[in-house]
């Protein structure tokens, strides 16, 4: 367990996150994709504490990342709730009508 | 150092207005929200005296140096309340009476206040939470319209939020751990010892992310939609006042950045990127909104220019003040003769509007003309001395790609400006009896009177922003 | 006093604005008089010019404006500026006066010009490369809307190509004004401060680049061959007052620029591409005479001449950048005609195109071909046309023999082979000739049957810039006194 | 050796159940996929020292997977175990961005000569965290307060298309309140 | 030199040009024009007088480095009273006529002396310039006084734009004199330095022989015909061809000092003198043929100035103008009475008006150089000078001076002859150009006879007594005077010629009577080519290089077009036209923002990545 070892299975978490993000069509699988990056981004935050930096505001920062991912998932939620009322839509391809 | 939480007197204020805007809507009948609506003036007018109080003072920090409290803080909350101001006065024509009309002067003010801390913040992580306070009011606002594109358009902006926040927060993290710190003064002295391939990474995370609160490529694709699909008021915030926030951010961030790091290229790159595809871009819309949401994106760019020069101009930071300070009124001048004239979304609907509606027509025209840069409005001393700085900083080619630029801009604002000076024809006599809202005519008349004055008026604007 | 003169047509414009009640007669009226007001006041101005100390203005105003970048609001008058300017209100009055009858939206572009005569005058005494640029674009704004309102024919698509031309070239104009800026040590925007400061000099590249960047905006402006080709179009479809106006003054700020900014502020970039300058002279002086030689239609005539006589102050401000030892007096005499062409040209161009403009208003057409004989039913318009095309032709008498005698004694002398130019003389002669020639005589045909002669207001338009020229042309030394030191100045600073 | 173990066998997890969620065919699985892998993270936290912030995670992720599978039942009306699920585009741009990025930040990862660690961790971690948020980040913490107000109000805003006008009236004097499915707050 | 001297000299030339220009532009003054103008006429005669005698110079400050100066020096002062003496003769003459607006006319006229009495007097390239130019306009104005007449009109630019043409010379010559450090006088110029001075000599020479008529530009004055004869009387004596003489003797010095310049103008004059001798004698109508002799007048002229006889020179200019004018009243007398201007029809002329015909016989044997009349002598003063530079040139001198006995002999025969009771009718009919009166008003009449006297008696400006004192005024040189030899074998030859002329038909060869087919030349080298030069740069102009600019322009507005104007109809050509880069480009813009997501995300991704590689890269 190195810094190294970590930051890899940190960027696979994020690749497979951003490969979630780039091909899910619906809004919620979409937003998990993005959590999967997150779920990246925490690790690497507590790799790079450890061997980095055991700073108590590195704490802070992994506190920040977490907020970050639980209010972006309300609204995500909120977000899709609204899209899906107005729009009878859960996908992002049949929300495309402002384009060019 | 130490709290000195009384430094955040604005910030306060705009916050817990917002939230006395939530709870107070709650107990007024919905006929009388202009009550909220009054409160909210009160609020954002106490929050520029403070602030105004504040400029007199020296530079200080706040919250053991993470927040910067001086004139570039300063000036940003006096622009920023006074740009939703303005937008208010629009919201007195759009929402009034409306069952969300408390709920949006909240958000407003919630926005507003995300604005201000990116503005101020000394602090990686203020910089983050700045972020998330000024982006999620803006997802709830756009889709207040109960509109399908007001939906969609909701959805992409959240999305690309989404994104580009992670974006922002792995470049927080990489600096953070590479240095142990997150606070601006100690990062200047940390980097330098920094592998500069991961200051590289985090500087193209965290400036990408903030290009998402700018509007700037490559995070601009929401913009265009947002300003379409959302309503006349939040249409006209959300491309003008964010910007504020995220551009000083911008500029106080890479000021951190050593000079092993080539930012002022990638700034440059980000610049000519999104002046050249919002201009391009603008040039086939009928939509006069979509066309401004475009035209903002290329503003962008301009604004962007004395970014790149930061740190070696002097001229830098007052010229992006300056330009701010131009911008917003000029921007909110065109929105808002959109929102006055909400029936009409095509350009051809403005056809002879000059001889209907001089006055409105007048506003359209040093709007649109101040946003090419025409003197003398205050774009154009905007645009003129970010020109400058960046010759000065030792970037001529952009000084003269902005010009190109300019060029290329006039020929979409020209394709607005000439219908509605055009003399009446057959096939308006529908159009006519359409009368302009009173608030939104109003404001726009005031916004161009003001970009004109700020123009003319430049010196003591300059002197203010350039203050120590 | 220059504020009062430069911003007196701007209140009264307001004035005008916000009293939509006020008729059309009133407005007309007040019109004139305000221009008329202002040109007393220049009167005043030149009464009491008094030669400044070389390098310096007279009736200096100074206000700070954006202290930041150096720029001030700054305003004075020199051997340049002084006869510019007062050739600026003498044109505007008879464009006032000219449009006595003007039917459509008068109180409209009764303010509309007395915005661009303002901008116009702010131009000339504008001692401030900012403030300058201000009122250039102004000038555009301004004229667009003169074509676009009160225009005739295509006149939308030609005040969009007129905007959008000269707006590139205003623009290419302000990257080099930033390239003074930045080159100047301190940093300033204040034009005797630059020209005394010569920045850039010893940096060839550089200098040559920002020089590039100002000779465009004002080969634009000029304009000169190949920048021209808005022009035909715009005083086509322009009204005769904005066609007036368009040449007579609009013109100038480009050429204005050459003395003004170019020449002084870039002494060693101009002596080094001088023969660019003069070889875009000839070639202006020489296409712009041929091609309105082949045009059919009167006001596009006119319009091209103005390139060949444009063409001829490039000439003589090209040839005053080839330094050499002894020919300091040849180059003093070729920049005293070329500015004194700018005055010579505005005054009979202008009267030219207020004539033109009755062809417009009785008939409906420019074409040559659809008059003949023109002299039998309109022998007042025929003898000032006559008057006019001889005074453009260069005949002595008239001020533009004056500063062609000047511009060509003086290039010549110092490149002996701008000889060439001097076909240019020939064909204007040939070409005014043959247009005389075609509409005024001959037997009356066409449009010309019932064609009714010049009105009192079209007489004292356009008649008193003719005999102003005649004035000049006869006596020029009140003129060449003022100018003349400037000239001489300005020779001395490119030979730094 | 035990920490080294457990490391490289949550990691597996981790990423594998990551995968999973874009993988297996229902969303119901997928989320709690995405829970298993939050959880293996957590504890890979856990395993760095970071026992307050690592149980957190593990609580938060938790929790918001149960939130998930609700709304995923109550708005959307799927039936998480039964919905067949191929709803993807763009798969093999997506693929190679993916892969792209991951060669990128995996390289980053290996040959950035990272420095050296800064100083020891604090002895009572949870206590200095607490410190620094009561003290210089307090901001920070302050800034993230207004961010949950912020998105409770933005959130209901959007999710909730009934207001309290149309439950009370225009003048908010309607008793009982006007709902669809009567019960609930103010009655 | 005193004050009213100098006033004199300032008003010689101002009078008459106020007073011509306000006639010329006032609208109702018919009445009051005749004598106002004889009395201009007179009075600046006077004026003349006694500027000659005082000799006053008068400067003011004009132009950088050249003041506007006037002086009468003895040259001068020999021609101004010629120019102001000529100019009421021609006005009384013209009041005999009756034209429509008359007071245009005596305007015009009073400009055209006062610009020729200017040239005559300036002392500096600018004053010069600035008459010879008024001078060229007016003539142009008086040519095509008839304005009706596009014909005429035309004869009137072909004379402004040649004469115009060769003056660009004095344009070089004055920038030459600018460079070459000597000042701008007249007086000056041989003082410049060597290199400029060629080139000043030069450009006046080209100036000079273009309104002197000399080849090649002589075309022009026989298309000025078409002008009113007491014009043509007033063009070909004193005011304009003349002055192109004029001006060669006035600058002599400065030829000599060049080496060269003498010797070419020596040869032009002679070749001129020669060949519009021959063109002359070919003409079968009064007025060319006297045109073409006064361009074969002025070559001896031209010759005596590039010989160095100055005194010669001016005394022949002197006598010309008495003769020329004599002899073009006459034959306008004779155009107004019988409407023709044709030898064929003139036949006889001189015994129905025995008056003008006496007079125009003695300007005719003048003319032809019968001695003891004017010509004779003074032309043998020139010839001599001829004699001392070259027997070559002295030989085409001789040669030319028969010629115009040649067609002097032929005006002669015409007028006297008989003609047959029956065919006169016929002949009286004619009225070609215009309605004949059939009478010759005392107008007419009294200025012809003023006139041949003159003719007669100047001749002795060339001879002995006076010959030396007009030497001593107007030249510093001594000249070789003609021998009696010289003299007598001139007169022989004219007298054999005459009668040879009046025995035998004298041939008409086309090439002469086309005036060397110049016309035609010019047309076909230079007018006409200019002219398709200049059609062929407008099309360039409007096609090619506006494309630009407008492929630009229009794809902008072709938007406007696309939102449904259907006044923007006009663009549709263009659009298709100039549908060009810029609309690529903004159409490319849009590619990106397609409304789909995800999209925006793979894009977004890349560019990010491709700046965090750039910035890796360019660390």
């Amino acid at each position: 367990m190195t810094l190294q070892t970590v930051l890899l299975v940190a960027a696979a978490l994020f690749s497979v996150g951003l490969y979630g993000a780039l091909s899910q069509q619906v809004v919620v699988m979409v937003m998990m994709g993005l959590e999967l990056m997150l779920n990246g981004l925490i690790l690497a935050a507590a790799g790079f504490w450890w061997f980095l930096a055991p700073d108590p505001s590195g704490q802070v920062l992994l506190l920040v990342i977490i907020v970050a991912m639980t209010v972006e998932m309300a609204m995500g939620f909120a977000v899709a709730t609204h899209l899906h009322r107005v729009r009878r839509a859960d996908m992002t391809d049949m929300a495309a009508d402002l384009s060019g | 150092m130490g709290m000195r939480p009384l430094l955040l007197l604005p910030e306060m204020l705009l916050f817990v207005g917002g939230l006395g805007a939530l709870i107070g809507g709650s107990f007024v009948p919905r006929q009388r929200q202009w009550l909220i609506r009054v409160l909210t003036v009160v609020v954002l007018v106490a929050a520029m005296a403070a602030a105004a109080v504040q400029l007199a003072g020296p530079a200080q920090r706040a919250f053991e140096g993470t927040y910067a409290v001086d004139t570039t803080t300063g000036v940003a909350r006096i622009l920023v309340a006074f740009g939703t101001l303005l937008v208010l006065a629009l919201a007195a024509d759009e929402i009034a009476a409306s069952a969300r009309e408390s709920e949006t002067y909240a958000l407003l003010l919630f926005a507003t206040t995300g604005t201000v801390v990116l503005a101020g913040a000394d602090d990686l992580l203020v910089l983050a939470v700045g972020f998330l306070l000024a982006s999620i009011p803006l997802y709830g606002l756009i889709g207040l319209v109960n509109t399908a594109n007001g939906a969609e358009a909701a959805m992409k902006t959240y999305l690309m939020g989404a994104l580009f926040g992670i974006l922002l927060l792995l470049g927080v993290t990489i600096l953070s751990g590479v240095t142990g710190t997150t606070t601006y003064g100690d990062l200047t002295d940390r980097l330098t010892q920094a592998p500069a391939v991961a200051v590289a990474a985090a500087t193209v995370g965290i400036v990408a992310g903030l290009m998402f609160k700018a509007g700037g490529v490559p995070a601009h694709f929401w913009v265009p939609d947002a300003a379409q699909g959302a309503g006349g008021t939040v249409a006209t915030f959300l491309t003008t006042v964010p910007k504020i926030g995220a551009l000083i951010a911008v500029y106080r961030f890479v000021l951190v950045l050593p000079h092993t790091t080539s930012w002022a290229l990638l700034v440059a790159i980000f610049a000519v990127a999104s002046m050249t595809l919002g201009n391009l871009a603008a040039y086939w819309q009928t939509d006069p909104r979509r066309l401004l949401g475009w035209s903002t994106v290329s503003q962008v760019g301009f604004l962007l220019v004395p970014v790149v020069a930061a740190g070696r101009s002097d001229l830098a930071l007052p010229s992006l003040l300056v330009y701010l300070a131009g911008y917003m009124v000029t921007n909110i001048a065109a929105f808002a003769v959109t929102a006055a004239l909400p029936e009409h979304r095509e350009l051809t609907a403005y056809g002879g509007l000059a001889r209907r509606r001089p006055w409105l027509a007048a506003a359209l025209l040093v709007a649109l003309l101040g946003l090419v840069g025409t003197p003398p409005t205050a774009v154009f001393v905007g645009k003129l001395t970010t020109a400058t700085a960046a010759w000065d900083g030792d970037y001529a080619w952009l000084a003269v790609v902005v010009f190109v630029n300019t060029v290329l801009s006039l020929f979409y604002y020209l394709r607005w400006i000439v219908p509605a000076y055009r003399h009446a024809d057959a096939g308006m006599v529908a159009t006519e009896q359409v009368s302009p809202l009173r608030w939104s005519a109003r404001t726009a008349v005031v916004a161009a009177a003001l970009s004109l004055a700020a123009g003319l008026a430049a010196g003591p604007l300059w002197q203010l922003a350039s203050q120590q | 006093m220059l504020s009062l003169i430069v911003f007196l047509p701007l209140a009264a414009a307001l004035a005008l604005v916000a009293l939509p009640r006020l008729g059309d007669a009133p407005a007309r009226w007040a019109w004139v008089a305000v221009a008329a007001l202002d040109l007393a006041l220049v009167s005043v101005v030149w009464a009491g010019y008094e030669k400044p100390a070389p390098g310096g203005l007279a009736f200096e105003e100074r206000a700070a404006w954006i202290p930041g970048v150096n720029s001030s609001y700054h305003l004075g008058v020199d051997g340049f500026s002084l006869p510019l300017v007062a050739m600026t209100a003498v044109i505007f009055l008879a464009c006032a006066v000219y449009a006595l009858r003007e039917r459509h939206r008068p109180r409209a572009q009764a303010a509309l010009f007395l915005f661009l005569q303002s901008v116009s005058l702010g131009l000339f005494v504008a001692a401030d490369l900012i403030l300058f640029f201000v009122f250039f674009d102004l000038s555009i704004v301004g004229m667009y809307f003169v074509i676009a309102g009160w225009g005739h024919g295509n006149r939308g698509h030609s005040a969009m190509k007129f905007f959008l031309y000269t707006f590139l070239g205003s623009l290419a104009l302000l990257v080099g004004f930033i390239g003074l800026y930045v080159a100047a040590e301190p940093h300033t925007f204040d034009m005797p401060a630059l020209a005394a400061a010569a920045p850039l000099a010893g940096r060839p590249l550089a200098g040559g680049l920002v020089l590039a960047a100002i000779l465009v905006g004002l080969a634009v402006k000029t304009p000169t061959v190949p920048f021209h080709t808005w022009l035909p179009p715009a005083h086509t479809d322009a009204p005769a007052v904005g066609s007036a106006v368009l040449a007579g003054v609009l013109l100038k700020m480009g050429t204005y620029g050459f003395v003004r900014i170019a020449m002084p502020m870039l002494p060693q970039a101009w002596r080094a591409w001088a023969w660019v300058v003069i070889v875009v002279g000839v070639v202006s002086v020489i296409y712009g005479a041929l091609v309105a030689l082949a045009q059919t239609n009167v006001k596009r005539m006119i319009a091209y001449t103005s390139v060949n006589h444009m063409g001829y102050i490039a000439l003589a401000v090209g040839a005053a950048g080839l330094v050499a030892a002894d020919t300091t007096q040849a180059r003093t005499v070729a920049v005293t005609g070329a500015v004194t062409q700018m005055v010579s040209h505005g005054l009979i161009t202008g009267a030219l195109f207020l004539l033109v403009g009755v062809l417009h208003d009785r008939a409906g057409t420019y074409e040559m071909g659809a008059y003949g004989g023109l002299a039998a039913p309109a022998p007042a318009f025929a003898t000032l046309f006559a008057v006019g095309a001889f005074a453009s032709l260069g005949l002595p008498a008239f001020a533009g023999f004056i500063a062609e005698f000047q511009i060509f004694t003086g290039s010549v002398a110092v490149a002996p082979v701008t000889a060439i130019a001097l076909v240019g003389i020939l064909v204007t002669a040939a070409l005014f000739l043959r247009a005389v020639q075609r509409v005024f005589t001959g037997k009356t045909r066409g449009n010309s049957v019932g064609f009714t002669d010049l009105s009192p207001s079209e007489i004292w338009s356009a008649g008193p810039l003719l005999l102003l020229s005649l004035v000049i042309g006869i006596l020029p030394r009140p003129l060449l006194d003022v100018i003349e030191p400037a000239s001489a100045a300005v020779v001395g600073l490119v030979g730094r | 050796m035990i920490t080294h173990i457990s490391f490289w066998a949550l990691a597996v997890v981790a990423v594998l159940a990551g995968a999973a969620v874009f993988y297996v065919n229902s969303m119901a699985r997928a989320s709690y996929a995405l829970a298993v892998s939050f959880i293996a993270v957590g504890v890979q936290v856990l395993l760095l020292q970071q026992n307050y912030v690592g149980v957190v995670t593990i609580l938060m992720m938790v929790m918001e997977m149960a939130v998930m599978a609700v709304y995923m039942v109550m708005f959307m009306g799927m039936n998480p175990a039964l919905m067949p699920m191929s709803m993807v585009h763009g798969k093999r741009h997506a693929l190679a961005a993916a892969v792209g990025s991951f060669v990128l930040l995996a390289a980053g990862a290996v040959l950035i000569p990272w420095p050296a660690r800064r100083d020891a961790p604090p002895a009572d971690l949870t206590k200095a965290l607490g410190e620094e948020l009561m003290g210089p980040k307090m901001l920070v913490m302050a800034v993230v307060g207004a961010v949950m107000a912020a998105t409770i109000v933005a959130g209901v805003v959007l999710a909730a298309h009934r207001t309290r006008y149309d439950r009370f009236g225009d003048d908010l004097r309607h008793r009982p309140a006007k709902d669809p499915q009567p019960g609930g707050v103010g009655r | 030199m005193s004050h009213l001297a100098q006033a004199s000299l300032w008003l010689l030339v101002i009078l008459p040009a106020a007073v011509g220009g306000l006639l010329a532009l006032a609208r109702r003054a018919d009445r009051v024009v005749v004598p106002v103008s004889l009395g201009a006429a007179a009075l600046t005669l006077a004026l003349s007088a006694v500027a000659a005698f005082q000799r006053p110079s008068v400067a003011v400050p004009f132009m950088a480095g050249a003041d506007f100066a006037l002086t009468v020096d003895g040259l001068a002062g020999v021609l101004v009273p010629t120019v102001a003496a000529v100019t009421p003769l021609v006005l009384l003459f013209a009041a005999g006529e009756r034209y429509p607006a008359p007071a245009r006319f005596h305007g015009l006229m009073l400009l055209f002396a006062s610009s020729a009495a200017l040239t005559a007097t300036a002392a500096t390239l600018p004053t010069l310039l600035f008459a010879w130019e008024i001078m060229g306009a007016a003539s142009y104005a008086l040519i095509g006084f008839w304005w009706r007449d596009d014909d005429r009109m035309s004869a009137g630019l072909t004379a402004f734009v040649t004469t115009r043409t060769a003056d660009l010379g004095l344009y070089v010559a004055a920038a030459a004199a600018l460079a070459g450090g000597g000042g701008l006088a007249l007086a000056d110029l041989p003082g410049g330095s060597m290199g400029w001075r060629h080139v000043v000599a030069a450009g006046i020479l080209v100036a000079a022989l273009g309104k002197a008529a000399q080849l090649p530009f002589s075309f022009w004055l026989s298309r000025a015909m078409a002008g009113p004869s007491p014009v043509s009387a007033l063009l070909h004596s004193a005011a304009m061809v003349a002055m192109g003489g004029y001006l060669l003797l006035r600058v002599e010095p400065l030829l000599v000092s060049t080496g060269w310049a003498g010797t070419v103008t020596t040869w032009l004059g002679a070749a001129t003198a020669l060949l519009l001798g021959a063109v002359a004698v070919a003409q079968r109508d009064l007025k060319q043929l006297l045109a073409a002799s006064t361009a074969a007048q002025l070559g001896f002229v031209v010759m005596a100035a590039g010989a160095g006889t100055v005194a010669g020179g001016a005394a022949h200019l002197v006598a010309h103008a008495a003769t020329k004018a004599l002899l073009f009243l006459a034959a306008g007398a004779w155009l107004t009475t019988l409407g023709t201007q044709r030898l064929t029809g003139l036949s006889g002329v001189a015994r129905r008006w025995p008056l003008v015909g006496w007079s125009a016989t003695v300007g005719a044997l003048a003319l032809a150089g019968i001695a003891p009349l004017s010509l004779w002598a003074t032309k043998d003063a020139v010839l001599a000078a001829a004699l001392a530079q070259s027997p070559w040139l002295y030989a085409v001198g001789l040669v030319a001076s028969a010629l115009s006995a040649a067609y002097a002999g032929k005006i002669l025969i015409v007028m006297w002859r008989r003609v047959p009771a029956q065919r006169r009718a016929g002949a009286e009919a004619h009225d070609e150009e215009e309605q004949g009166t059939g009478a010759v008003s005392l107008f007419q009449q009294l200025p012809v006879v003023v006139l041949a006297v003159a003719a007669a008696v100047l001749g002795v400006l060339a001879l002995p007594p006076v010959q030396g004192l007009l030497g001593r005024a107007v030249a510093t040189g001594e000249a070789p005077r003609a021998t009696p030899l010289e003299l007598g074998v001139s007169a022989a030859i004219a007298l054999v010629i005459v009668l040879v002329v009046a025995r035998a038909r004298v041939p008409e060869p086309r090439w002469a009577l086309r005036w060397l087919g110049l016309e035609k030349a010019a047309g076909l080298f230079v007018v006409h080519p200019t002219l398709r030069l200049a059609a062929a740069l407008a099309r360039f102009d409007d096609r090619v290089l506006d494309r630009g600019v407008e492929r630009v322009a229009a794809a902008t507005l072709r938007v406007a077009d696309r939102s449904g104007r259907a006044d923007d109809r006009w663009l549709d050509g263009a659009v298709e036209r100039f549908a060009g880069g810029t609309r690529r480009l903004g159409q490319l813009a849009h590619r990106p923002q397609t409304g789909q997501l995800h999209q925006y995300y793979l894009q977004a991704v890349v560019v990010v990545v491709v700046g965090v590689l750039l910035l890796v890269a360019l660390r």
